[in-house]
């Protein structure tokens, strides 16, 4: 019988590696897998490269994660978010790097590993400082970079609804980029508000099939604080 | 610089009226953080307009009343907002590719500045002592069929924002096709910027000494 | 108020054009927007480029547009369906083109064409008589051809549920190359089995955000006939 | 050629039972048209294995009873299925990001060749008579974290299958990594085709002189 529940956070995450590239779901605070990151910070690994779109607040999280000095790098379309102290700090001292992408290439580097293109074009930041260094090439008259998958080893996702198969529901905003994530990772971890049996789910209401999952904990947390 | 008497520019939430009055029923459109996002208090509840978050939701409604926010529907701005009947959530993947697929019909931005040949400069200063952030600006004024830019005319110590070029590091290159200020309203055309309308009192010539970039009346 | 319906399967497609790309969605005989395509039929037109995965079986549909000298070019996946005697005879005649598309690589170009993405490789087809001709480079040390977005005039669908701001739910297999063809589309016509209330379909179960959609028709057509 | 006495190859549902024995619990398994698609039915349903189907069905479960057949749920060769409890739905570019972006633990094809550098041949024949198919069998050689490969052993003719180099269209490179034929199981190495086991009284030799290929034991 296929049963992708652990027992806890920390089993989840016990395999996870120094020098690993974590991809962590939540856009804000709603939609993020807090308790696999805690669990991730107990681990005291080292040079782990972050891929997230906002770069934590506060003292909890990735925030914590990056003061622990965890975190070699930082992969995000939008570090500067209200608290987002820790990051700002590291930066300025130069202790993480970062690499700051355009949301939408974020997300469509990440879809594209979990899909097996290697690289694509795209016009977005075609011409800006962001597109510097990048292949460039002319498409339709219209300049676009060359931009490549981006594949974690790990990806920590939070979902509203898992079965054992590790099938998903998220809810909400709470969506965002668990589902690209989620397909995107040699190893994908979820924490579950809700645990349900399988066959419940309806089939047409699946967001990310259990496929693309390989460990699930059932951490039933509540509403995301905002800030 | 001329002085112009008994000019009242627009405060944020008229530039943001002026703009919604330009919005057709049934066009998608993303509103950026700042003025932007003001645009849809702005536009009449029969007037059926949908708003796209970057976050993936489809169909934003206004802000709820504190009795019914619910934190797991925030907007890319991360406020707490409601969802439309008709709204939807897609992933952050489907969203932008909603928004660089060309299936927005408008996007709303802020800028520091915008060139007469359509470039804008929206995301970061030059210097180098914060992290930068970009979010979704790029993807957006790379991917919607039309960007319209809201901004003041000028800085506050009177630096203009309609610029020959941009001197700020550039969100995306010849996409803007009007701008919205507390001033007039200006299209961004092959020949530089063509002044649409101006708020009342203000003359061609008193805007021309508020703007880098030469200007002339629409055809 | 947004209302998407119209009144007939021959005023949505009333003005399709001589010389348009018509993606037609459905896999075999499912999600297949059959009244669309009868409708097509009747407007008489010339020139069109047709794409859709199988090419048509028995004297309906896709079948009666290529027999009735409509369609210049096909690009399918898989032009040899049990019936699907018109195409057969036609191409040995040479008297229309085909473009026979790994089935991936079609879906992946129209996601491409509604994403934005003018371009992207991939390791299908490479080293093979279907990736011949295509610019290669290695990624990874593995072989990959350039494939371009593939993108349509106008996209025929068949929806399960449909609400008048276009937003869609499909059937079991029913969904197939209907989403991805939505959005590829300049123009995508929608004929939905059940017409609902706006509010009335879940948030969280719209599979196609009416954002893709321009017009739909009420079809109740009921089950597919498979043969 | 020599005769090998006593041998009974086997039949279609021999070869699909034999491959069946090898799928572990919890695999992600595509199965191609034909003798690929008897798989299935020698899996014991009490051993959860997904098969998953290039039309967006992931999960599919055995043929319905005629009561219970459902028309909007077919396979991709186009036949009536069930779901499992625990299956879903999805676009056909989301089942082809699963099948191309590794996500497939098996995926099992028929071919008219395998070559000992792992080359598949399973889509065309080289004549331009018919217009030519090639469905998702490129994107499943190509993209399966492993090919598998059932077929006859050689062409009724008794022409071998088993080849140095392809001569029908390939399908996808050195993909394949075991074949499953109705006399042997064979590995495809760095060093060619490595013969795990044959059916019983089939001997080496024997098997050499059916295959174009150098065999060698399974180390």
């Amino acid at each position: 019988m296929i049963d992708k529940f652990v027992a806890s956070a920390l089993e989840a995450v016990a395999d996870v590696r120094d020098g690993a590239t974590v991809l962590i779901g939540g856009f804000g605070q709603v939609g993020t897998p807090n308790h696999l990151i805690e669990a991730l910070c107990e681990r005291g690994l080292r040079d782990l490269t972050v891929v997230s779109n906002n770069a934590g607040t506060g003292a909890h999280g990735l925030a914590r994660l990056m003061a622990e000095g965890r975190v070699r790098k930082v992969i995000c379309s939008y570090p500067r978010s209200r608290g987002s102290v820790v990051l700002e700090e590291l930066y300025r001292e130069g202790r993480i790097e970062l690499e700051v992408v355009p949301q939408g290439t974020m997300a469509e580097r990440m879809r594209a590993a979990g899909a097996g293109i290697p690289a694509f074009w795209t016009p977005t930041a075609a011409g800006t400082q962001l597109g510097e260094g990048k292949e460039v090439r002319a498409f339709g008259g219209r300049a676009c970079v060359l931009e490549h998958a981006l594949k974690g080893d790990v990806a920590l996702i939070e979902a509203w609804e898992a079965d054992r198969w590790g099938n998903l529901t998220y809810r909400m905003s709470g969506r965002n980029f668990n589902p690209v994530m989620a397909m995107a990772a040699d190893l994908t971890i979820v924490q579950t508000q809700h645990r349900v049996a399988l066959g419940e789910l309806d089939p047409e209401r699946i967001v990310t099939p259990g496929v693309f999952v390989d460990r699930v904990v059932h951490i039933p947390y509540g509403k995301p604080r905002l800030w | 610089m001329d002085t112009v008497v008994d000019v009242v520019p627009l405060d944020r939430h008229g530039m943001a009226r002026r703009l919604a009055a330009d919005i057709p029923e049934g066009w998608v459109v993303n509103l950026g953080i700042g003025i932007p996002t003001l645009v849809s208090d702005h536009v009449p509840a029969e007037r059926e307009v949908i708003f796209q978050a970057e976050n993936g939701v489809i169909g934003v409604g206004p802000a709820p009343p504190p009795a019914e926010e619910d934190p797991w529907l925030i907007n890319a701005g991360k406020q707490m907002v409601t969802l439309r009947p008709g709204g939807s959530f897609v992933s952050q993947s489907d969203s932008f590719a909603l928004i660089r697929g060309g299936h927005l019909d408008l996007c709303v931005l802020g800028a520091f500045e915008v060139a007469e040949n359509g470039d804008i400069a929206n995301w970061a200063i030059s210097s180098n002592e914060k992290a930068p952030a970009v979010g979704g600006a790029m993807d957006l004024a790379a991917g919607a069929k039309r960007l319209w830019v809201i901004m003041e005319h000028t800085t506050k110590d009177g630096r203009p924002r309609l610029v020959k070029r941009c001197s700020y590091p550039l969100t995306a290159l010849g996409v803007v096709s009007r701008v919205y200020t507390n001033l007039a309203v200006l299209d961004v055309t092959p020949e530089g910027f063509a002044v649409r309308d101006m708020i009342p009192g203000m003359t061609l010539e008193a805007l021309q000494a508020r703007t880098e970039a030469k200007l002339r009346p629409a055809a």
